[in-house]
């Protein structure tokens, strides 16, 4: 069995670093803070690669199949009996690879920020903000128990909300972190109502029991849960969409991705760490970690992953080919990429050779990790240098920035999926496992990656080439070696982790999973990609007016991307016009003048009776007599006629 | 003949003190200040010999009885009047008829001694008259004051026709029963229409002398107009005397009638409890303002009235002994103010605690007493008050009591309103209060805090009620 | 129709006659003098039902007494001859139709009452026996009554004096 | 005509009352109003006797309580006439509808 | 442990305040005083959970019965269990928290304090007294003195926020009344909630009495529609005056649901159990939307208590034990939160003299501490993990989502949707306020002072002690409401 304090470790110092930096950054040691916490991040590393390692290698895998080990579990909050929110570790191997990408996509990210938000006021806090956000990353990944996850879920989102708003003065990031927070809140509430109904008929809360209560058909939880059902839809049904909508919002799944492309307002290595490597992924993380449920028990509802997936994988792609800020394509194109891991999970099945698509989608999230943040470094890199986000501010980067154009480089053709680059395998996989259980789907998969092929390289020209680029102001220069170290060790990897035997590790039911290499299959996808390529070239290597003729000549199809098919207005429209106009006014008015107006009304009708009735005193002591007469007949005649 | 002497105590105290005031009068030697301070000598140890030596029995051929429980409320009466002589020391040592007042003052104290000993509807009369006579008299004291003299008239002419009408219930009591005395006429009451009209006219004098609506139109403006001190005594004792006659005569004498006294009671209660907090809420000068909520108050005791029940009883009379502290209290200040500066307008209490926070935590103190919020002693008796009456089973009334009791609330927060929050440029000054008074109204401050805290009083109380 | 019947009439008729011109002339003086007429009737019904004693009280405090008091103070406070001011006549009617219903009222219930009432006959309204019982304190003894009304005279005698007899300093 | 009784004097005394009532209601005149109540006052005097020689004859109750009832009023009457005078001092009339300084 | 000490501390502490001679000393009395109140309520908790675990089963711990008005069958019964404890906990934080935050109140400060304790003092009796009369007293003790502190130290309009407050508590308490003395009257005659309780009564009796005091007891937990007295009373209130009424008072009513009208009428619980769940789910809904409409920060969190305070009466309406354990957490981590966002209110009023959040902008740059302070209740309000609000609110839900019929999925669903309306007003007020670009006549402010600081970290533990480790709390409330389920089953 693994020792659980390294794990906890683990997950302890991010959050060491987060307190200390939180409390006492910002005055005792600001400059040192970036140096403190890195060097806490990167114990946490070596921690993590050696639990992977001792995981993978060492006890981890028992007769051929990788367990589901619980080294630690405490009960933190009880319900009743056997429902109860446990704070444990579930050590399995996409804990195992998470914890390893999580820690070093995040060690990458620290070490870049020390260069590149060197001398920003607010240095402590950033470092405080990453710290929080790699603590519940990581207790995301390890929780063992449904709540658990939900509990480091909003924290991620909260850590999310802090980092998008890091420049709290800039309106834009203040409503983008509204607006993330909000949108994948709205999410989660779906995640909550699904871990809800999912506890009730499960009767438990923990993973292991939860999985094994639902999928096994003789149990009495299964039946029940089957048997009841809501709009003709079963319960379970029901609660496994619901988890998912939960983990659509955080992966920025269509329709609720809006939130992703305004993300990129908070710092660029945020950018890379939260919204391209780690925190997105949760939502794909969540599938597969109810992934037996998911496959066993509610197939229909894996549908509508796949399908939902696929969807957001194209639109994506096709927005991305349209922007012009280059955080936002890399955005859109995460997004898409979500979406190949998403409906890759969707049309697996469970267990043996069926489970190929869980493999590509750990793979693929794995690879894109890696090369995915190897973008939004050089994007930082490259912002850092022009000060500006937008393509057309930039061109002929390559003379200026070499170390940051190769790994560029690098990563878009892993990203492209041209062997041998990460990606290939990875996609290759993933196309693969779609092609053998739902061909809609593989086209829709190849053309995205052709298009992604494209959009990646129009995005590549256009900063490394196009037109030629004259510095104005004082030269930059790449950053220095705390910006460079973290890409040129993610270009290696985005280079090579594609060799990794990753079937050997992770497999839907733990047993190793052998893929083969189809060359005849490959030879569609990289030639597509090849020829987004080329396309890139044609129209992006020179500044020409190409790509203004193609984008008039496709007028409403590109306006319509360009605004990212007005998804954000329409949301816009139901919560302005619909939310606040139609329910939230009426309710303030309703509450300011029926229910205060009532409450009012009665104290004034009280007051104008008794200003009514003032003539019953009228002072003359005559008319006194008459009422006191008046009164003792009234009570004579009452009395004697009626209350006798 | 010890019987006599140790049964009639409290009365024969109080014609002891007329006539020694009598005699000092006739010396014309002593000062009013000292005359004052003898008179409160002597109200006190008249107050302190009322808790010795209680007796029970009957004289005069049932004409007079005493026992225990009315030996306890002659004493909370001579209790009240003490605190009178204490709260307006001021304005007593600038009164020109020192003795006279008291005089006149003790003989109504001692017309409802014998009102509470009555039992024969002849003393019960002649109580009646001898506690309302003398205070009519004395509410024109400011004798060159218009409204005071109004208020005389009102009072004296009011309360002819009343005792007028309440002498034609009594007449025909008499020729249907033809006994006059309490013990014998329960037996005697047949039912007939003539008889209870003649019940219902004797019972329109209670209601009068309690202000109970829609007999007490005169209180107002009798309150408003008499000197405080006489409308302190007028709204405090003389309503506390009759309550208790009122009660016992309820229970005692008409207990066959109950089924029509209890609706009328309830009915009354509820006009009562209605229009009083109604007029109070739109009355600017405080007297007036204290008039209309003591009607309501009595709204409040009728509901323990229509219980029909020991603890009813012992109700009452605990709510009477914490309305002496807090009216007392409530009238004190206000005369007080209106002595020194002649305000007696809610609004010129205004910024009243930023010259006199003393007297503004006294009014404070007993305006919660009187609206019965804790940890005032009204509180506990309003409580009581309506559990006593809720144990008849109707609901609906101790409703409308409770919606009451908020509006209420209102404007006796409107008064500390008024005396806390709001400002003023030109607010009461700063009054040196005499040590006299001060005494005073730490008593009556205490009584209203202490009372409802030291519970073993209500038992007492009850314990003494038979 | 017997001597007594038709004097019981004469009575009624005076006291009511009176009654109702004294508190409908319109010259006060009149009103006295027609109040002291009802008075005197019905001390005369007082001597009808021969309850002489208390006829005899009745002339001397009433008529001695109060309509003198009344009479003096009409002096004192009206300027002779001056008509009354007249009600509002709404009010007037009011009050006649009220003060009708009320006695029809009560004469109704009156009539429709069987008194019960005792047959013996024991006490004599003699002057000893009424003497012997004001003051008794025994069976019958109306002496803590005589008592209470002495000591409301007493203190009616001291508020009128303080009322009605004030400093000149303080009269302006 | 019926022989005079009890309910004969009962009559006059109801109507006595009534009269005195009607007086009070209407007389403007403080003075007026006060002999309206002596009215009152003397009808239930003669309810009292007219009971106890009819009715109660054997003890003379009532007729104690009209002695009473006849020095109350004479008390009665004497402060109110004293009030009165005063207040004709002070507002140089008795009527009673001008005495009317506190309403409401 | 003797209870009668809770009540004595703050009357002697009362009492001291008034004998002082200079502010100075008033305000350190006072804040002694509360400080050794919370010593004591601390161990109070110490001691209650040393008996449980020495094997004491008695429902009530540390009972006391001393006979007041015999001939009433009133007596003076104290005693204890988890939800008093937990509640008794929360007061003496806030307490603590609202003197240190009153520490610059110039105007009348004596009577200030003074006032401040008394009312504590009602809280106090009010949570370890087990008889309904007793109980009634101090629901009322607390009433005036809320005024005056309204009254007299208010802003806006004061008074009349004042008065309707106060009317509408008497109001509520009126009900409470009338449904006390059906209980009293048709159940043997004492208000001995333990006698209750053990005592059958009758259905029809619960059936009137039972909504005469919830209600009552509602209109002080915000009851909707009763509830309006909580926007104007709160925003008029001074900073420790809404702190002690959003944090304390209007726990009152929500105990008093909870101990007095859920506990003794079980019949009439399960009757009137649905109308109690729309109500509150009303309130919920009703309250989230109208705070997003909201300016003034004040009224933001009064509106959103009425939204927090329908999770109590919704998690009491459940009538399951997880729900009702839910609903105490709710009322003390409700009380906490509420009550530092208050005090972070009420130092930004101090420093800026507004309150719309228009008017505010990027105040984290200048007050860092007092905006870290609003973003941390502005989470806890919004449900974050790790803060209190998360626990009890989730606990509610478990509880709620017991009963499987469409009603109680339905208003479980439409309770759990209020959370991500409040996420958009907290973060619409905390982003107008703390983000956003910084006013230039804000240039200078200065942040929290140390008093400030102090409140903030009192409150902070408490908050953090129920968010990061709820055990503890669900192990104390729990079994109480245990109890509670056993007599509604």
């Amino acid at each position: 069995m693994p020792n659980p304090t390294y794990i906890i470790l683990i997950l302890l110092l991010p959050l060491a670093s987060f307190l200390l930096m939180g409390l006492f950054g910002r005055s005792y040691i600001k400059n040192a803070s970036g140096l403190i916490s890195t060097a806490m991040l990167f114990v946490a590393t070596c921690l993590a690669f050696y639990v992977a390692y001792g995981y993978f290698f060492e006890y981890g895998n028992v007769n051929g199949v990788y367990q589901k080990l619980i080294p630690f579990k405490y009960t933190w909050l009880e319900f009743s009996k056997g429902v109860s929110i446990d704070m444990g570790i579930l050590l399995d191997p996409i804990t195992a690879m998470m914890l390893v990408v999580v820690t070093l996509i995040s060690l990458m990210v620290h070490i870049y920020s020390l260069g590149y938000m060197k001398g920003e006021e607010r240095f402590a806090t950033y470092y405080s903000f990453l710290g929080l956000f790699t603590f519940s990353m990581l207790g995301l990944v390890i929780a063992s128990n449904i709540f658990q996850i939900y509990i480091f879920w909003e924290l991620v989102g909260v850590s999310s909300f802090l980092l998008i708003g890091y420049y709290f003065e800039k309106p834009s990031a203040v409503a983008a972190c509204k607006k993330a927070f909000i949108v994948t809140r709205f999410a989660d509430l779906g995640f909550l109502i699904g871990i809800l109904i999912l506890s009730f008929y499960a009767g438990t809360l923990d993973f292991n029991t939860l999985i094994q209560r639902l999928t096994s058909p003789e149990s009495m939880e299964f039946k029940t849960a089957v048997a009841s059902s809501f709009l003709g839809i079963s319960a379970l049904t029901w609660g496994m969409v619901l988890v998912f909508v939960g983990g659509a919002g955080k992966s920025a799944m269509f329709p609720l991705h809006i939130w992703l492309p305004d993300a990129m307002e908070g710092p660029t290595p945020v950018s890379a760490l939260i919204h391209a490597a780690t925190m997105v992924v949760a939502g794909v993380f969540l599938v597969a970690r109810l992934f037996p449920v998911f496959a066993l028990s509610t197939p229909d509802a894996l549908h509508i992953v796949a399908y939902v997936g696929a969807t957001s994988a194209l639109i994506a792609a096709i927005i991305a080919c349209t922007q012009t800020d280059i955080k936002r394509v890399l955005a859109f194109s995460t997004m898409s990429q979500i979406g190949f891991m998403m409906f890759a999970l969707g049309v697996s099945k469970y267990g043996g050779e069926e489970g190929l698509g869980y493999t590509a989608s750990m793979f693929h999230l794995f690879t894109h990790a890696l090369f995915k943040a190897l973008l939004f470094l050089g994007a930082g890199a490259v912002i850092h240098f022009v000060h500006s986000n937008d393509m057309n501010d930039m061109g002929g980067l390559r003379k200026h920035l070499p170390i940051t154009h190769a790994t560029f480089l690098i990563a878009c053709l892993a990203i492209s999926g041209v062997p041998p680059f990460a990606g290939f395998f990875s996609k290759e996989e993933i196309l693969l496992a779609a092609f053998q259980h739902n061909p809609t789907i593989y086209w829709i998969a190849l053309l995205t990656s052709g298009l992604t092929a494209f959009y990646m390289f129009r995005l590549y020209f256009s900063i490394f080439w196009n037109k030629e680029y004259h510095p104005h102001g004082e030269h930059h220069g790449e950053g220095g070696f705390a910006m460079m170290m973290p890409l040129v060790l993610l270009a290696v990897g985005a280079a090579a982790a594609g060799f990794i035997p990753f079937g050997k590790f992770v497999s839907s039911d733990g047993k190793a999973l052998i893929s083969e290499f189809h060359l005849q299959f490959s030879i569609a996808p990289v030639a597509l990609g090849l020829v987004g390529i080329l396309t890139a070239l044609l129209l992006y290597k020179k500044q020409n007016s190409k790509p203004d003729t193609i984008a008039s000549s496709l007028n409403a199809l590109y306006k319509a991307a360009y605004h990212k098919f007005y998804i954000d207005e329409l949301y816009l429209f139901i919560t302005k016009k619909i939310l606040f106009n139609l329910v939230g006014r009426p309710a303030a008015w309703f509450d300011k003048n029926v229910v205060d107006g009532m409450v009012n009304a009665t104290g004034n009708s009280t007051q104008t009776i008794s200003e009514k009735i003032k003539g019953f005193q009228s002072g003359k002591v005559q008319e006194y007599a008459i009422y006191f007469l008046a009164g003792a007949t009234a009570l004579a005649v009452c009395g004697i006629y009626l209350w006798k | 003949m010890n019987d006599f002497f140790i049964l009639m105590k409290p009365e024969l105290m109080i014609v002891a003190i007329i006539f020694i005031l009598l005699f000092l009068k006739l010396g014309k030697g002593l000062s009013n200040n000292s005359l004052l301070l003898v008179i409160q000598i002597l109200l006190l140890w008249n107050f302190a010999s009322g808790f010795l030596m209680n007796a029970t029995g009957h004289l005069f051929n049932d004409m007079y009885q005493t026992n225990a429980m009315m030996s306890l409320q002659k004493n909370i009466l001579n209790g009240g009047v003490l605190l009178i002589a204490l709260i307006f020391t001021e304005w007593f040592q600038k009164c020109e008829h020192l003795s006279e007042f008291f005089v006149l003052m003790l003989s109504a104290l001692l017309g409802m001694f014998f009102l509470i000993s009555s039992g024969n509807l002849l003393m019960f009369y002649l109580s009646i008259e001898l506690a309302t006579i003398p205070v009519a008299a004395l509410a024109n004291f400011h004798l060159d004051k218009k409204v005071s003299s109004e208020a005389a008239m009102k009072m004296i002419l009011s309360s002819a026709f009343s005792s007028g009408v309440l002498l034609f219930g009594i007449s025909l009591m008499y020729g249907t029963t033809g006994t006059l005395n309490f013990a014998a006429i329960p037996a005697l009451l047949d039912g007939s229409a003539l008889q209870i009209m003649a019940f219902v006219f004797l019972f329109t004098a209670f209601a009068f002398k309690m202000s109970i609506v829609p007999f007490h139109l005169w209180t107002a403006d009798v309150y408003e107009g008499s000197p405080i001190a006489v409308t302190s005594f007028l709204s405090v004792i003389s309503k506390g005397a009759i309550a208790f006659v009122f009660i016992s005569t309820l229970y005692k004498v008409f207990q066959p009638y109950h089924t029509i006294w209890y609706s009328m009671v309830m009915v009354l209660s509820i006009v009562t409890m209605i229009t009083g907090n109604l007029f109070a809420l739109r009355q600017q000068n405080i007297k007036r303002f204290l008039a209309f909520s003591s009607i309501a108050q009595v709204g409040f005791i009728l509901v323990g009235i229509s219980s029909n029940s020991i603890q009813g009883t012992t109700s009452v009379i605990y709510f009477i002994l914490i309305y002496i502290f807090s009216n007392l209290a409530a009238f004190g200040v206000a005369g007080l103010i209106s002595f020194f500066t002649g305000k007696e307008r809610i609004d010129d209490y205004k910024g009243l605690y930023r010259t006199n926070p003393f007297l503004s935590w006294i009014l404070a103190l007993s305006l919660f007493s009187l609206a019965g919020i804790p940890p005032t002693a009204g509180f506990f008796g309003k409580l009581f008050l309506l559990t006593s009456g809720a144990a008849t089973g109707s609901y609906l009334f101790i409703g409308i009591a409770a919606i009451n009791m908020i509006i209420s609330l209102y404007y006796y927060l409107r008064v500390v309103r008024a005396v806390f929050m709001d400002t003023n440029e030109s607010p009461v000054e700063k009054i040196t209060i005499h040590p006299m008074t001060r005494i005073a109204f730490i008593f009556c401050g205490a009584g209203i805090v202490l009372t409802g805290i030291m519970s073993w009083l209500y038992d007492s109380i009850k314990a003494l009620v038979n | 129709m017997s001597g007594a019947d038709i004097l019981f009439y004469m009575l009624a008729a005076m006291i009511l006659g009176s009654g109702i011109l004294s508190v409908t002339t319109r010259h006060i003086f009149r009103a006295a003098i027609f109040l002291l007429f009802s008075l005197i009737g019905v001390a005369g019904m007082y001597f009808w039902m021969q309850y002489e004693f208390i006829a005899a009280v009745q002339i001397v405090v009433y008529v001695g007494g109060i309509t003198v008091l009344i009479i003096f103070s009409i002096f004192l406070t009206q300027q002779a001859g001056e008509k009354l001011p007249e009600q509002k006549m709404g009010r007037q009617l009011f009050a006649a139709l009220a003060a009708f219903c009320g006695f029809a009222f009560i004469m109704l219930q009156i009539l429709r009452h069987s008194f019960i009432g005792t047959t013996k006959t024991t006490a004599e309204p003699s002057v000893v026996n009424i003497g012997n019982q004001m003051l008794g304190v025994e069976q019958g003894g109306y002496a803590l009554p005589f008592e209470v009304v002495s000591i409301l005279l007493l203190a009616a005698l001291i508020g009128c004096i303080v009322i009605a007899v004030r400093n000149k300093t303080q009269t302006t | 005509m019926m022989q005079p009784g009890l309910y004969h004097i009962l009559f006059i005394s109801a109507a006595l009352f009534f009269i005195g009532v009607f007086g009070f209601f209407t007389r403007r005149n403080l003075i007026t109003m006060l002999m309206s109540v002596e009215l009152i006052l003397n009808s239930v005097n003669l309810n009292f006797i007219a009971f106890n020689k009819y009715l109660w004859a054997d003890k003379l109750d009532g007729l104690f309580f009209t002695i009473f009832v006849i020095a109350i009023a004479a008390a009665e009457a004497a402060i109110a006439i004293a009030i009165i005078i005063n207040l004709s001092r002070n507002f140089q009339s008795i009527d009673v509808e001008k005495t009317d300084e506190m309403k409401f | 442990m003797n209870l009668l000490i809770l009540i004595l501390v703050p009357i002697i502490t009362a009492l001291a305040v008034l004998m002082m001679r200079n502010n100075n000393l008033v305000r350190w009395t006072a804040f002694i005083g509360s400080g050794i109140q919370l010593l004591l309520s601390l161990g109070l908790y110490y001691a209650f959970n040393q008996a449980r675990a020495h094997g004491e089963t008695s429902q009530m711990l540390f009972e006391q019965k001393t006979e007041l008005f015999k001939s009433w069958n009133i007596s003076l019964h104290l005693g204890v269990d988890g939800i008093s404890v937990a509640m008794i906990l929360l007061t003496s934080f806030v307490v603590v928290a609202g003197v240190l935050m009153s520490w610059k109140v110039e105007k009348m400060t004596k009577e200030f304090f003074f006032l401040l304790i008394l009312l504590s003092m009602g809280a106090y009796g009010f949570f370890i007294s087990l008889d309904l009369f007793i109980l009634f007293f101090f629901l009322e003790v607390a009433v005036i003195p809320k005024y005056l502190l309204i009254g007299i130290w208010g802003s806006g309009k004061k008074e009349y926020s004042a008065n309707k407050l106060a009317l509408m508590l008497m109001g509520g308490s009126a009900l409470v009344l009338l449904g006390l003395l059906g209980l009293y009257l048709s159940a043997g005659k004492t208000f001995d909630l333990i006698q209750l309780s053990q005592i059958q009564i009758p259905v029809r009796t619960q059936m009137i009495c039972y909504p005469l005091l919830f209600v009552g007891f509602g209109i002080f937990t915000a009851l909707f529609p009763f509830h309006t007295w909580v926007p104007d009373g709160h925003s008029s209130a001074p900073t420790a005056g809404s702190m002690f009424l959003a944090g304390i008072s209007m726990k009152l009513g929500g105990y008093g649901c909870l101990r007095v009208a859920t506990y003794l009428m079980p019949e009439g619980a399960h009757e009137y159990a649905n109308i109690v769940i729309v109500l509150s789910t009303i309130a919920i809904f009703y309250g989230a939307f109208a705070t997003m409409m909201q300016t003034d920060l004040k009224y933001i969190n009064a509106y959103s208590s009425v939204s927090h305070c329908g999770f109590v009466l919704l998690g009491i309406g459940m009538l399951t034990k997880v729900a009702i354990t839910g609903a105490v957490m709710q009322m003390v981590s409700h009380g906490l939160m509420t009550a530092l966002f208050f005090a972070v209110i009420g130092m930004i009023y101090e420093r800026t003299h507004t309150r719309q959040v228009n008017e505010m902008g990027g105040l984290l740059k200048v007050m860092p501490f007092t905006i870290t302070l609003l973003f941390i209740v502005g989470f806890c309000s919004l449900g974050l993990p790790g803060l209190s609000g998360f626990v009890a609110e989730m606990t509610i839900f478990m509880g709620a989502w017991e009963h499987p019929d469409t009603f109680h999925r339905v208003a479980t669903v439409l309770a759990c949707m209020s959370i991500v309306v409040t996420a958009v007003y907290i973060l619409r007020a905390v982003g107008k306020t703390a983000m956003g670009p910084l006013k230039e006549e804000y240039n200078h402010l200065t942040d929290a002072t140390w008093n400030e600081k102090l409140a903030a970290i009192v409150l902070m533990i408490g908050i953090l002690a129920i968010g990061l480790a709820p055990g503890w709390l669900n192990q104390l409330v729990s079994p109480g409401a245990e109890v509670i389920m056993q007599k509604l089953k």
